[in-house]
């Protein structure tokens, strides 16, 4: 049932910032459980498209189904099943990293949103920085926090914009485990990264933009 | 899919965490406060210290300067969801935003009229007026402005959040649909303070919590269209 | 009650005060000393005001809180003085001394300075019927006390010490200057409105008073200081030593 | 190493920035008049509709509107140089401190005065005041307060433009210190509009410029000590 | 004359955030010309020395000499040989991309400030979106206008933070090769990476922080 359903399913997309198209006419389909590998050169659109699919923001033109669900008129339904970890972290840099999880974790009905939250925290390597303020935090270490909140929230189309950055040698190589984990968990993977040889090994299907327009699939 | 929550529990878990980061950042209300005393002898330095005068624009002043301290308090509550994009986290997490909208405006609503209470003995002792007639009107009269500045203004803040020069937009779109608010504010408060021969305070009661109700229920249906990028 | 008297005991405490900053092991105990004598002073004051002063002649014996009023704003100011003081010390020479003190000292000053307006106020109550009149020497010492809140409310902001000893330097000049540019300029303005008799002829027994109560609020300005600058200090020492040279045990990321 | 540049031709460099900044999201100059418009209008609509009593305080409310429009304009000023902490940066270009505090106070003081500029028609309009008497004095009390507010405006907001709550820290700090520059201007200013039999003009001109030196100079010598972190 | 002086000379330097110590006691030094590779976990410090060194911040204890200045008190004839690309860009959102770089030319008197301009964007690949406000710039162009703006500094000491991060692999080689530029011209790099190979081909000596402290030198 759910690998015949499609994760995502883009009809001609098109977003338009100001009188710049940041992607024009783009169609692809990546099927549930599967995972697409997301390239391109530096503002080629691979974040505007991961906004997209997460419903931050939605298409100037065309139909994006996501999950099933179409991604304007239906985002109510589809949000609570996708998640983002983006360049901007969705974090309050006044609240500590545990308060920013529980927050979450209580807007999530999360059952025992207290233990949820340690052990994410201990997952991530930040249980020794559980009560500072975000704002006190290096670049990896907010890094890390989104991840523990994308994992809280246990997605069945998880969205990565270059989720290796700013990570360290041993956080790339637990944020691979992570990825191979949801995958195999059924979860679907959308993957924006620079590192091409990393993106390869984790994904099936590959998306290489050229300017806001689909160059090759594989 | 876990359980979804109800738009009351989700307001109260938005008013919760303001309330944390307000207290993590502490003495808003503090600073506030004294800004709005600031702004009271202000008025005074402005307008010369005759008492007579000074005592018939008192309930003017006072709003005045909840107005001002309003416009401060807004932008910061909207300043801290603007950073990192917090405000499109929680949207996504997801959380509806007509809950976002009612936190927040109780939130902000609950400031002001905190603030209004601690202001009223100031303005009584600096401009010589008395409570004495109808205390309890007064303190409605108070919590009505309250939401009343904080329906539009939260609606407004979240514009200017996001537009460029958000510091100076927040009052040029608030302030003209805040006349009415204000007019009925001044009058209303002063009728609670001087004798109200014509009876007109329950006019102007009826005409500020019209307000209140009108606007709330504009922002809950306009909100989730501002709180959403299209 | 001769003036000698008073004069000797207002030396013997600025001799107390220098001796404190001077002669490092006299501070376990001296403020001990200044306390007693500041509570026996202060058991004078309540004689001298309440009973041996004769009463104010426009005055009922409400009148006798003057001799509190005014000693507790006259201390205020002495404690902006100082605060200032270590301000430009501070931007001199780094040094968590001056910034304690900087603390201590706005923080009595605030309020020695709130309870002088607030017994100001409720003088102002019984003698003029009103708790606050736009008269220049209220708006002043009133504009000066939000000033030095706002001095406290920037250093509890801020979090990082270096810059919050930096910034608060630099708040506490930009106030200390503006302190008697203020001043004039209400005394000025208001003289234009209206011309209100405040010019005190202060005769001689009470200005003894004054002079004593003076002193006394001086012992409890020091004692308050003192206090409050130990407080600032053991706040600090925590984050002033220096990390060990070796690593406690090498830290996980 | 490259030639180094004066401390005038860097502050002029820092000042044409913040123009090209305001040029391009514009706006701030509009809204600001827009945002202070309102506010006479307020000042008007909570005073009540007495014409001499307006017109009495004609120059307060004007000095009143001006100040807030201030905070607001001083706040975005350096709301610009905090995003992506551009004011290290451009101590680390190098440009040394004191430069950019020229061009900051002088940036601000010529928004503040072309502001007042463009407000006082509105003032007449309003409260029907007339500008007959001294016009070119007029204009220098306008030039001596825009600066006054900007000196110690430009030290403050550069520091609470790093504090937490910095909204709310803004006036906290600048209030108290502006009151004798408030004073001094509302009189200067009601004294080329109306009659000046005591010829006090003169005294309040030769405060208000004592207070632009003064501050100016205190503020060239402290804002090193801020711009730059410890 | 110039290998003999010392680009980077820290003697015992400690930094304390609030009461936690971002860095703790270190020692090291660099010769000028000679490169450092500086690596280490997620918020073991990186960032916070190479602020100390760029002089944007000061140790709060020991002595730290750049170039054979005194950080701190000798920082206004330091300034104009060090340049740092850090995560925080520096840049004005609201000026465009050569407006940005035109300012810190005419900051820096660099003759002929137009055509400068002109080539390093388009030696960056951003000459397409010269005019567009930074605001409207992705993460990797962000970083490009960066690099640009270090580029144009010549510094003697070049200070990169996590230069590769967000770059797309054409950008990352490009990366590389300005860096074996700049060593060429004799200036020292001190360069903070997670990409460890990457580095250590850059580079010729290596420093390790763990949790703010020296853990190995090569
Ligand atoms: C710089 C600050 C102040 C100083 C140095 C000061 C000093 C004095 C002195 C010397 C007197 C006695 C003179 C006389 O009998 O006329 C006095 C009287 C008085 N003060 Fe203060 N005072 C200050 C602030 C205040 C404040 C803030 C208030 C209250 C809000 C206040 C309320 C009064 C009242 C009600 C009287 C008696 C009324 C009168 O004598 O006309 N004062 N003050
Ligand atoms: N402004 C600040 N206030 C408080 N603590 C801070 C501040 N900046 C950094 N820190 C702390 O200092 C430590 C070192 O941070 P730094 O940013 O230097 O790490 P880093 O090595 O660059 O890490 P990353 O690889 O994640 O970029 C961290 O523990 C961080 O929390
Ligand atoms: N808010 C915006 N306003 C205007 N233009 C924008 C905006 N956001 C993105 N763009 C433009 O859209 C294009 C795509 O940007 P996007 O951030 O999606 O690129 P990207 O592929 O993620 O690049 P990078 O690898 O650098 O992260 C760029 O040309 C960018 O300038
Ligand atoms: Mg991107
Ligand atoms: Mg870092």
């Amino acid at each position: 049932m759910l690998s015949s359903q499609l994760a995502v399913e883009a009809l001609d997309i098109s977003k338009r910032f100001g009188a710049r198209w940041a992607l024009s006419r783009l169609s692809f389909s990546l099927a549930q459980g599967r995972s697409l590998l997301l390239t391109g050169h530096n503002g080629s659109g691979k974040t505007t498209l991961l906004r997209l699919i997460a419903t931050a923001s939605f298409p100037t033109a065309g139909t994006l189904k996501v999950l099933g669900f179409d991604s304007r008129s239906q985002r109510a339904e589809l949000r609570p099943s996708v998640a983002l970890v983006s360049h901007a972290s969705f974090h309050y840099e006044d609240l500590t990293a545990a308060q920013n999880l529980l927050l979450s974790a209580r807007l999530l009905a999360v059952p025992q949103a207290h233990q949820t939250v340690t052990h994410l925290l201990e997952r991530m390597g930040l249980a020794a920085r559980a009560d500072s303020p975000v704002r006190q935090f290096s670049a990896g270490m907010r890094k890390r926090l989104a991840i523990a909140r994308l994992l809280m929230k246990a997605p069945k189309l998880a969205l990565l914009d270059e989720p290796f950055g700013e990570l360290d040698p041993a956080g790339i190589q637990q944020m691979e485990g992570l990825i191979r984990e949801l995958q195999g968990q059924g979860t679907s993977v959308v993957l924006a990264t620079h590192l091409i040889e990393q993106g390869l090994t984790l994904t099936t299907e590959r998306l290489h933009l050229e300017g806001g327009r689909k160059a090759a699939t594989s | 899919m876990t359980p979804r929550l109800s738009l009351v529990a989700a307001a109260w878990l938005v008013f919760r965490k303001d309330l944390q980061i307000e207290w993590r950042t502490r003495a808003r209300l503090t600073a506030l406060l004294f800004f709005s005393l600031a702004t009271l002898l202000l008025f005074s330095f402005a307008m010369g210290p005759d008492i007579t005068t000074l005592r018939a624009h008192a309930p003017g002043y006072l709003w005045l300067g909840l107005l001002f301290a309003s416009i401060l308090s807004l932008g910061e509550s909207f300043r801290v969801e603007s950073e990192n994009q917090a405000l499109t986290g929680l949207v996504l997490t997801p959380v509806e935003a007509r809950a976002i909208f009612l936190g927040k405006v109780f939130g902000n609503a609950a400031l002001l009229f905190l603030l209004s209470l601690v202001l009223l003995p100031v303005t009584v002792a600096l401009y010589d007026v008395e409570l004495g007639r109808a205390p309890h009107l007064l303190v409605l009269v108070l919590l009505l402005g309250a939401i009343g500045i904080s329906a539009p203004g939260t609606v407004y803040s979240a514009i200017s959040a996001n537009a460029r020069a958000r510091d100076v937009m927040l009052p040029l779109l608030l302030f003209p649909v805040l006349v009415p608010l204000l007019l009925a504010a001044v009058s209303a408060t002063k009728f609670t303070l001087q004798p109200d021969p014509q009876e007109q305070l329950a006019s102007w009661l009826k005409l500020l919590t019209a307000f209140d109700l009108i606007y709330l229920s504009v922002g809950f249906l306009l909100f989730p269209r501002i709180a959403e990028e299209d | 009650m001769p003036a000698f008297v008073t004069f000797t005991l207002l030396i013997v405490v600025l001799s107390a005060v220098v001796a404190h900053v001077v002669v490092a092991k006299v501070r376990p105990w001296l403020w001990k000393l200044v306390a007693a004598l500041g509570t026996v002073m202060l058991v004078g004051l309540c004689y001298l005001g309440l009973v041996w002063a004769p009463p104010e002649q426009y005055m009922s014996n409400v009148g006798r809180i003057l001799y509190v009023h005014v000693p507790h704003i006259w201390v205020a100011l002495a404690a902006f003085t100082l605060n200032v003081g270590c301000g430009v010390a501070y931007l001199l020479k780094k040094s968590w001394v001056t910034d304690a003190l900087a603390e201590a000292s706005a923080e009595v000053g605030v309020y020695f300075g709130a309870a002088g307006v607030a017994m100001g106020s409720i003088w102002a109550r019984p003698t003029w019927g009103v708790w606050w009149d736009w008269d220049p020497r209220l708006i002043s010492t009133t504009v000066m006390l939000l000033a030095y809140v706002g001095y406290l409310a920037l250093r509890s902001f801020t979090e990082d010490p270096e810059r919050r000893a930096t910034w608060s330097s630099a708040a506490a000049i930009l106030s200390y200057v503006s302190l008697p540019i203020v001043w004039y300029s209400v005394r000025w303005w208001n003289s234009l409105h209206q011309v209100q008799s405040s010019t005190s002829t202060v005769d001689k027994p009470m200005g003894q008073v004054l002079l004593w109560g003076l002193v006394t609020m001086l012992c409890w300005l020091f004692v308050f200081i003192v206090k409050r600058y130990e407080i600032a200090r053991s706040r600090q020492t925590a984050a002033m030593e220096l990390p060990p040279l070796e690593a406690p045990r090498p830290e996980a990321a």
